[in-house]
């Protein structure tokens, strides 16, 4: 019954799908991935490989706040629209455990990955499980959450003078999370329409949990064990419970109708005067240095995610991995094009073109360091990374923390103890369902 | 040219019956009227001979041939409505061409013309041919629709109160122009109406219709004189047929519980009118007159003047009878007057079954 | 004349002359619209109705077990799921409310005898010509607390209209409201001109005050078309997802279709979210129903 | 035919009008604004107050149409030389285009998905009014057993949440082919629209006498021909205001085109507000492709206006 | 206790002028028949009467008070309309009461008033009924009863029983004429169809293309029509109208119709009457009543064809050719059995009247 009735819908659809052009080109390669500059700059990479070697690649892209929901419905649909897709790091353990990406542990260990990419874009776009050494992605591009500041409203000698007189010290790039919090309450000022600080609070995906993470991992806490998935008493630890409320103290210096902020708002909050100081992705600074988008670009400074009070200094990983897809019918092809991808050269490219190479020489090099104002922080922070659960159940695990975290950040609901309490709880829970903890 | 037979008809929509066991005989170039009220299955009976509705019992011949399967556009009847038989977005000349222009019988352009042309000028309208039908008078429009059932020169025309959404004037007229036309093309006409001056004005034959039921068939002479029963008395005629309960007893009518007296003898008497038998008298307001010395008084109840005469309403005790009176007899409201009939034009009705004795027999 | 020549049919023409029978046509007319909303509509209904019995995640390649009612048992214990209902409820209330008040309203005007009132109306339909996503993006730019237009024309100063938790959801259905109170307008004015004259007239007579009029003439014979409208708009409003994910997101403002879309795509639960949307679904087939019946008491009248 | 206008009458009515044309003029503001945006220069897009008077610009256009990426070096002045002037007026902008491999100026995703969303709702309005149209004839005209119980499934196929049927139809949609094609979406919003349409055209179907069917039918032609020959004209203007609202619903349709589709048949709402994607969102570039891609809905209204409000008032009632 | 006096109303519609200077008293407790085609202005004129119309010019008096600046609900007015405008959600209880609710009454007063109307109507059994549920008599019965309730002081009925069967109409003809007179209030009554104007009215007003044609009573208008117009208008079947050509012979007058061979005679003082009035210029009209058929041969009847017969229940009417002319007579029934048949009339004299056929002015001639 069910084949009659396939071969009956295949019938009705071939003939419909005779209506529609079908691309046929000997080699061509589809990449996936969402829709921002640094596809532009890979499309342009890209674009010398078909020069070299005549295989046609083209960069599909589609809106962030789709992209997830897009891959998974292809992956689970077995599609073969995309050759590879440039993945967060995130589905990594969904991706490989449902067996949607090819396992590349043989290319990456006859490349040496593991070296010549920095240790921590290893650790978090390519192994899974971890410590398994296996591995499912190469590093592509490289991001995490850093700062980008209002170099004249914090070289003004009259603002220099006044916050030395309030807090005894120099007005600086913050050299901690103390200090991160002083400027902010320092130049808040709504009276002015100025504001302190812009973070990230969107809890539609990830945004405000990698915003709580910088905090987190600063302050020297951790998620949980990813190796025996331990939660309790490391989520809710009393470092976090620190660094979730330094967070929500943030929160009320942020500029107003701040609750639903990610990377464009951030920008925004530099662009339009309001913040003096913006947590944002180093993949969305190019916007910042480029005059024609920010009128304020000449004073607009960068630094990396301030150590927290014991001197631990982490950032939230970004950032994207790339991936061969199982269903892909040019898999080959796609192995070739990686192989060039990963050439020293190519990636010196990459990073010229503006996208943000794993490659560690590359990223060592003074050229790539001093090409803009914030590669140097970038590089800095890419070896501090740390990430989000990569389990196949993180977007569970995800959306348990917005639902927690949330309403304590911007609605002043519960203590930062109860909240993480509630969500060690949730997690285990989780974890049990999925067998993961007995 | 045709003859038209219905047998035995039943035709019910869901649990409602409209139709039941009807039977009618419309001979060839007969201008033939069906009389009914709202609801009586008139227009159901019309829609079935062209096909719009099928019988759910017995069967309908068009010439001998039993029609059953045959479908509207073979019957080859003209239709003409009430309303609505005219396209809005078509002019008149589109509207005419229509009908001569299907797959079936579509005929050479010349003939369409010539055909449209002489039937425009039958009905008077060749000035209209290039005008929008939303642009015509209820009369033009009803000439129209006329005119594209004649067109066709159908074996049989069939017409669905095609005069009563027009004025009084109007309606006179065009009874006339319908005799007119039906007696030079010698076709067989189906008309339908509830208005009893149509039926009696223009019908060959009239077939009263009540509640799904043939109650008779005649010519409107015989309907209006000879009455089956006290519906078709009651229905046709206006002012209507005055109907008293009464009995006969020694040649004279008393009419129970009213307490007066008419004289009754000579030609009305039929053999079931027998003493004491409960009847029903029909006399005609035409056939009841005042005099000073007639046997019964009245008070006068109503005056309607209809300028040629007067219809007086006359009040006995707590019945009502009418009388058609000269113009210039003067009379006021609640006048005394004296009243008698003329016991000939009586008609006698069973007082149980309502049906004319005559007919009974 | 009598002899006028007669278009006898050829017997053969007769089939012809009858071509398809009506059964056919009727059959030929209905039978494609409902095998095509069978196929495309009933299908997925079914294939997700058998999803809902399982634990079946649409990302991992293990294949589904029977869990039985386990899915409807959980979310029905589970007081989020809970919440997101009775946040939709108060959405779908506001917003309908809000649009059946404008859109009567402005239909109510334009009743009267205004000029130009055909390019008006059809003026005024333009905000739900634009897609739902765009609305969103826009409007979440005049909502802006620092650069909104909303703020600096109101002289509102940066009051938080999707920032504050009391107010996002009023600030989502006000969107809606702009959106979609030219159609409820333009039902109503269908429904107001669809009023006989004569009727006012009559009242006009009968000494009846316009507000009386109003309530007691004009309100009881718009009523079903305006039931209609509701019905629609409410299906849709049930329905809305684009512009409440992309305006805001409060956990004040999380609808049901918000929680489904997290549930679907997201956390890739496919199976209990299949589950949950058979449960919208009864919802909304209860409520339309309730509706309908409504409707056709009204009507009935 | 007025009734008697009194005085108060008189004012009560200028009321109504001021009335009315408030309520316009807030109603379209925003459009007004995004209209308006779309021919500003970048840095003016978000000013408070806002910029009423400017220099309209045709760069937001120029950007809607290509594919461009953030310039990291300015060009050199040969290179601006040696540019046309669209592409000046991006590198004013501070970004380039995007060149192929081969040098070729890459467009951007805009136009072919305006191409697709004109294919796919044009096609997917004919189809669902011209279906709607005719199984309305079916429902008005002849006795279909369990009518009521049939028409509220049709109607209850609207009710569905597009998430719901999503995945299955993903799923199915792999199955035969029909993802990523025009045909797979124009056969989602046919199904889609279909209900709406059949619903609304019965309306109009039972307001057109059957008499003037039967007419045709006794003049000699088949329903068929009657069909087409007298009821379909007659049904001009419900159908015009049938295909407005369907046109309007597949034109703007989001959530199937965007988990349906990939670059091949991927239609223009899910593209135009991927545009915020690069860090700082270009409002001009994306009211440049609202205003763009209001503009054949707006006509297409416009044009259908008088049937629309004539069509409404005339069919609906009766539903 | 109302009067309705009309002055110099002037109504246009656009460039259009549908009432043309138009006088009209109107005493209490009179019953008025505003009769016309459609078309020709009554309408609009009971409708200008009740406020739903304004004027042009011109004024409109109740009681000797203008109230042409008043609107409908202050006129204290009641009107029946031809599609009865029966409020399609309200039961019949509530339409009647509908008026009096309008003007916030007490609930028990409203109750009582309408059940007294319902009583007086016959429709106490119908009271709970939806008007879609009652039938076309019944539905004018509510109109009427939503009318009285008030108590108005004038009743306006527009066509009010247009839209019923023939038989019912002729049965609520009697129902409103009894309520009439039981009542006793002012009524204004429209109709285009003369026997309800001929058998209701008091006074019957005729108008035509917006012009008051003649005002008088049923008879008056009857046997002394004004002009062509109203003498066509009214009579069924129409009053037969014909070219005449008057010729002296001997001591009496020859009328010529159609241009047959030999005229009918007349008495010869018709000559001093006309007073010289030019033949080529005049038009007879006689009432098919007024044409005597006779089966034999006699003096001055002259012979004719009859050409169709209708017969119409009590009387037939008989189409008869005279020259080029059609003359219509009312004959008994049964009295020329066919189309065919020949027979012999003559035109009463008594009965003729004479138009001046440019002006269709009635020349007043009585012989």
């Amino acid at each position: 019954m069910r084949k009659t009735m396939t071969s009956m819908l295949a019938g009705i659809g071939l003939v419909l799908a005779c209506g529609t052009s079908v691309y046929a080109q000997d080699k061509e390669l589809t990449i996936f991935w969402a829709e921002w500059d640094p596809a532009n700059y890979l499309q342009e990479l890209v674009n010398l490989y078909e020069a070299e070697t005549g295989v046609k690649v083209t960069v599909e892209t589609t809106p962030w706040s789709d992209f997830q929901t897009k891959a998974f419905t292809e992956f689970n649909a077995k599609g073969s629209a995309y050759d590879m897709v440039v993945g967060d790091s995130q589905w990594i353990g969904a991706a490989s455990e449902a067996g949607h990406y090819v396992d590349l542990t043989d290319f990456f260990n006859k490349h040496n990955l593991k070296e010549v990419m920095a240790p921590a874009t290893v650790k978090y776009y390519a192994e899974y499980p971890s410590d398994s050494g296996k591995y499912w992605s190469i590093p592509a591009e490289g991001d995490a959450v850093g700062w980008s500041y209002r170099k004249d409203w914090f070289e003004d000698p009259k603002e220099k003078e006044a916050f030395k007189a309030k807090y005894g010290y120099d007005l600086d790039v913050p050299k901690d999370f103390k200090a991160l919090r002083d400027i902010a309450e320092f130049f808040h000022r709504p009276d002015e329409k100025r504001y302190g600080v812009a973070i990230y609070t969107d809890n539609s995906y990830d945004a405000l949990v990698m915003g709580v993470e910088n905090a987190i991992f600063s302050f020297g806490g951790e998620l949980g064990d990813y190796a025996n998935y331990k939660v309790d008493g490391i989520i809710n630890s009393e470092q976090n419970v620190k660094a979730l409320e330094a967070y929500k103290e943030l929160y009320s210096f942020t500029p107003p109708g701040w609750a639903k902020s990610f990377f464009i708002e951030d920008n925004q909050a530099i662009t339009e005067n309001l913040a003096a100081m913006s947590m944002n992705y180093f993949a969305f600074f190019p916007a910042l240095i480029n005059e024609a988008s920010n009128p304020n670009a000449k004073a607009t400074g960068f630094f990396a995610n301030p150590p927290g009070p014991n001197g631990d200094q982490f950032a939230a990983l970004g950032g994207q991995g790339i991936s061969v897809i199982s269903y892909s019918q040019n898999q080959e092809e796609a192995m070739k094009f990686l192989e060039w991808f990963i050439k020293e050269d190519t990636q010196k490219k990459w990073a010229e073109l503006g996208g943000y190479t794993a490659s560690a020489k590359v990223l060592e090099s003074p050229e790539f360091q001093n090409a803009t104002p914030y590669n140097k922080a970038f590089y800095e922070t890419m070896f501090k990374v740390k990430d989000f659960w990569a389990t196949p159940e993180y977007a569970e695990l995800l959306i348990q923390m917005n639902q927690r975290v949330y309403p304590y950040i911007t609605g002043n609901q519960g203590t930062a103890k109860e909240v993480l309490d509630s969500l060690a709880a949730d997690w285990n829970a989780t974890f049990k369902k999925y067998n993961r903890v007995k | 040219m045709a003859h038209i037979q219905l047998k035995n008809i039943s035709k019910t929509f869901g649990n409602h019956t409209a139709l039941t066991g009807l039977n009618l005989d419309i001979g060839d170039g007969e201008f033939f009227v069906l009389l009914g009220e709202t609801g009586a299955g008139k227009t159901t009976t019309l829609r079935m001979i062209a096909g719009l509705e099928k019988p759910t019992e017995g069967q309908v011949f068009i010439d001998g041939v039993d029609v059953a399967n045959w479908g509207a556009a073979e019957r080859d009847v003209a239709l003409v409505l009430q309303q609505y038989s005219l396209y809005p977005r078509y002019t008149v000349r589109q509207n005419l061409e229509f009908p001569l222009k299907p797959k079936i019988r579509r005929l050479p352009d010349a003939e369409i013309k010539d055909r449209v042309d002489r039937a425009a000028r039958t009905l008077r309208i060749e000035h209209l041919l290039d005008r929008k039908t939303d642009r015509l008078s209820g009369g033009e429009m009803q000439r129209v629709s006329i005119g594209r059932a004649i067109v066709r020169k159908p074996r049989v025309f069939l017409m669905d109160e095609p005069l009563s959404a027009l004025d009084a004037k109007l309606r006179e007229a065009l009874r006339t122009e319908l005799k007119n036309l039906q007696m030079q093309l010698g076709a067989t006409f189906l008309f339908v109406t509830h208005d009893q001056i149509e039926a009696m004005s223009m019908g060959d034959k009239v077939g009263v219709l009540n509640h799904g039921r043939i109650v008779q068939t005649g010519t409107p002479y015989e309907i209006y004189n000879n009455p089956r029963d006290t519906y078709v008395a009651s229905f046709v005629g206006s002012p209507p047929m005055n109907l008293i309960d009464g009995k006969l007893v020694n040649g004279r009518a008393v009419m129970a519980p009213l307490n007066f007296e008419l004289p009754f003898e000579g030609r009305a008497k039929t053999s079931g009118a027998t003493d004491g038998r409960p009847l029903v008298f029909g006399i005609r307001p035409e056939d009841v007159y005042l005099e000073s010395g007639a046997p019964v008084e009245a008070r006068v109840h109503d005056v309607e003047n209809h300028g040629v005469e007067k219809i007086l309403t006359l009040r006995v005790g707590d019945a009502m009878l009418r009388a058609t009176v000269p113009a210039r007899t003067d009379v006021e409201i609640e006048q005394p007057v004296r009243f008698a009939w003329d016991p000939d034009k009586v008609v006698l009705f069973d007082k149980g079954s309502g049906i004319n004795l005559r007919h009974a027999g | 004349m009598a002899t006028a020549v007669m278009t006898t049919l050829d017997p053969n023409s007769r089939s012809a002359a009858r071509g398809m029978s009506d059964l056919t046509i009727r059959n030929l007319f209905i039978i494609p619209t409902i095998v095509f909303l069978i196929v495309f509509n009933i299908f997925p209904l079914i294939y997700s109705l058998g999803y809902s019995f399982t634990d079946f995640r649409a990302s991992s390649p293990a294949a589904a077990n029977f869990v039985g009612l386990q899915n409807y048992r959980e979310l029905l214990n589970d007081p989020f799921i809970w919440s997101n209902f009775a946040i939709t409820a108060k959405y779908v209330i506001v917003s309908v409310v809000g649009q059946v008040i404008v859109g009567f309203g402005v239909a109510l005007l334009l009743n009267r005898d205004i000029p130009l009132k055909g390019l008006l109306t059809t003026l005024l339909l333009l905000p739900m010509m634009l897609s739902m996503a765009v609305v969103g993006l826009f409007w979440k730019l005049l909502y802006d607390p620092s650069f909104g237009i909303i703020n600096y024309t109101l002289g509102l100063g940066s009051f938080e209209w999707l920032s504050n938790p009391d107010m996002a959801l009023y600030a989502v259905a006000i969107t809606d409201i702009w959106m979609w109170s030219p159609f409820v307008m333009l039902l109503s004015l269908a429904g107001l001109s669809a009023v006989p004259k004569h009727l006012y007239e009559a009242a006009a007579i009968d000494r009846a005050g316009s507000f009386y009029t109003f309530f007691r003439i004009t309100l009881p014979l718009v009523a079903p078309i305006l039931m209609i409208a509701v019905i629609f708009r409410t299906m849709e409003a049930f329905k809305t997802f684009d512009l409440a994910y992309i305006l805001t997101s409060q956990p004040t403002t999380e609808v049901i279709s918000i929680r489904l879309y997290k549930m679907a795509f997201q956390e890739w639960q496919t199976g209990r979210s299949c589950a949950l949307a058979y449960i919208v679904l009864i919802m909304i087939l209860a409520i339309t129903n309730i509706y309908v019946k409504y409707l056709n008491k009204v009507k009935e009248r | 035919m007025a009734a008697v206008t009194t005085s108060t009458e008189r004012s009560l009515n200028k009321l109504a009008i001021v009335g009315v044309l408030i309520i316009t003029m807030i109603f379209l503001a925003p459009i007004y604004w995004i209209a308006s945006t779309a021919f500003k220069p970048r840095n003016l897009a978000t000013t408070i107050p806002p910029t009423v008077v400017f220099q309209p610009e045709i760069s937001p256009f120029v950007k809607l149409f290509t594919k461009r990426s953030q310039l990291r070096t300015a060009p050199t002045p040969e290179q601006y030389a040696a540019a046309p002037w669209w592409e000046r007026l991006v590198f004013d902008g501070g970004e380039k285009v995007v060149r192929s491999g081969r040098g070729e100026v890459q467009w951007s995703g805009y136009p072919s998905r305006f191409m697709n969303s004109l294919i796919v709702a044009i096609t997917s309005t004919v189809l669902a009014v011209g279906m709607g149209t005719f199984t309305a004839y079916g429902f008005s005209r002849f006795k279909v057993k369990g009518e009521q119980d049939l028409l509220f499934f049709i109607l209850s196929t609207r009710m569905l949440p597009p998430v719901v049927v999503a995945i299955p139809m993903f799923l199915m949609y792999r199955v035969v082919g029909l993802n990523d094609t025009h045909w797979g979406l124009i056969i989602l919003y046919t199904a889609f629209n279909l209900s709406f349409s059949v619903w609304l055209m019965k309306g109009f179907m039972d307001e057109i006498p059957k008499e003037y069917e039967e007419a045709a039918l006794v003049d000699g032609y088949t329903r068929m021909e009657a069909f087409f020959k007298i009821v379909l004209p007659e049904a001009a203007t419900g159908i015009a205001a049938t295909a407005v609202f369907c046109f309007i619903t597949a034109w703007n349709e989001y959530a199937f085109a965007l988990i349906m589709t990939n670059r091949r048949a991927q239609t223009a709402p899910p593209f135009i507000p991927s545009q915020v994607g690069s860090g700082l969102p270009d409002w001009t570039v994306i009211a440049a492709g609202t205003f763009l891609f209001l503009l054949p809905v707006a006509i297409f209204t416009f044009l259908l206006r008088n049937h629309l409000l004539r069509g409404m008032s005339f069919g609906a009632i009766r539903k | 206790m109302t009067q309705i006096e009309l002055r110099g109303v002037q109504k246009y519609f656009g460039a259009v002028q549908v009432i043309k200077d138009l006088n009209l008293k109107i005493d209490d407790n009179e019953f008025i028949v505003l009769l016309g085609q459609s078309g020709c202005g009554k309408t609009t004129t009971l409708r200008a009467i009740a406020g739903l119309e304004t004027i042009d010019g011109g004024d409109i008096l109740i009681d000797g008070k203008p109230v042409q600046h008043l609107k409908a609900a202050d006129r204290d007015i009641a009107m029946v309309f031809q599609s009865f405008s029966l409020y399609p959600h309200m039961s019949v209880y509530e339409n009647i009461a509908f008026p009096l609710r309008a003007t916030r009454k007490s609930k028990a007063e409203i109750d009582q008033e309408v059940r007294s109307v319902a009583k007086t109507l016959q429709i106490s059994d119908l009271l709970a009924k939806k008007p879609s549920a009652l039938s076309g008599g019944d539905m004018q019965r509510v109109a009427i009863g939503r009318a009285l309730v008030r108590r108005p002081k004038a009743m306006l009925m527009d066509e009010p029983i247009g839209a019923l069967d023939a038989k019912l109409r002729e049965e609520m003809r009697a129902e409103i004429k009894r309520l009439h007179i039981k009542q006793g209030s002012t009524t204004i009554y429209v109709t285009h169809d003369q026997i309800e104007a001929m058998s209701l009215a008091d006074r019957i007003v005729i108008m035509h293309e917006g012009v008051l044609q003649q005002v008088g009573s049923p008879d008056e208008v009857y046997s002394r029509p004004a002009n062509l117009f109203v003498a066509q208008f009214v009579g069924s079947p129409v009053m037969n109208v014909a070219d005449a050509a008057v010729a002296e012979k001997a001591s009496s007058a020859s009328v010529t119709v159609g241009g047959a061979a030999t005229g009918f005679e007349f008495p010869g003082a018709l000559l001093s009457k006309l007073n010289g009035h030019a033949s080529d210029k005049l038009a007879l009209g006689i009432r098919p009543e007024g044409v005597i058929v006779r089966r034999e041969a006699a003096d001055g009847f002259l012979p004719v064809e009859a050409q169709i017969v209708e017969p119409l229940g009590s009387f037939d009417i008989v189409d008869l050719k005279v020259g080029s002319q059609m003359l219509r007579a009312r004959t008994k029934s049964g009295f020329i059995s066919g189309p065919g048949v020949k027979v012999f009339a003559r035109i009463d004299p008594a009965q003729t009247h004479f138009f001046d056929k440019a002006s269709g002015k009635s020349l007043g001639v009585r012989l």
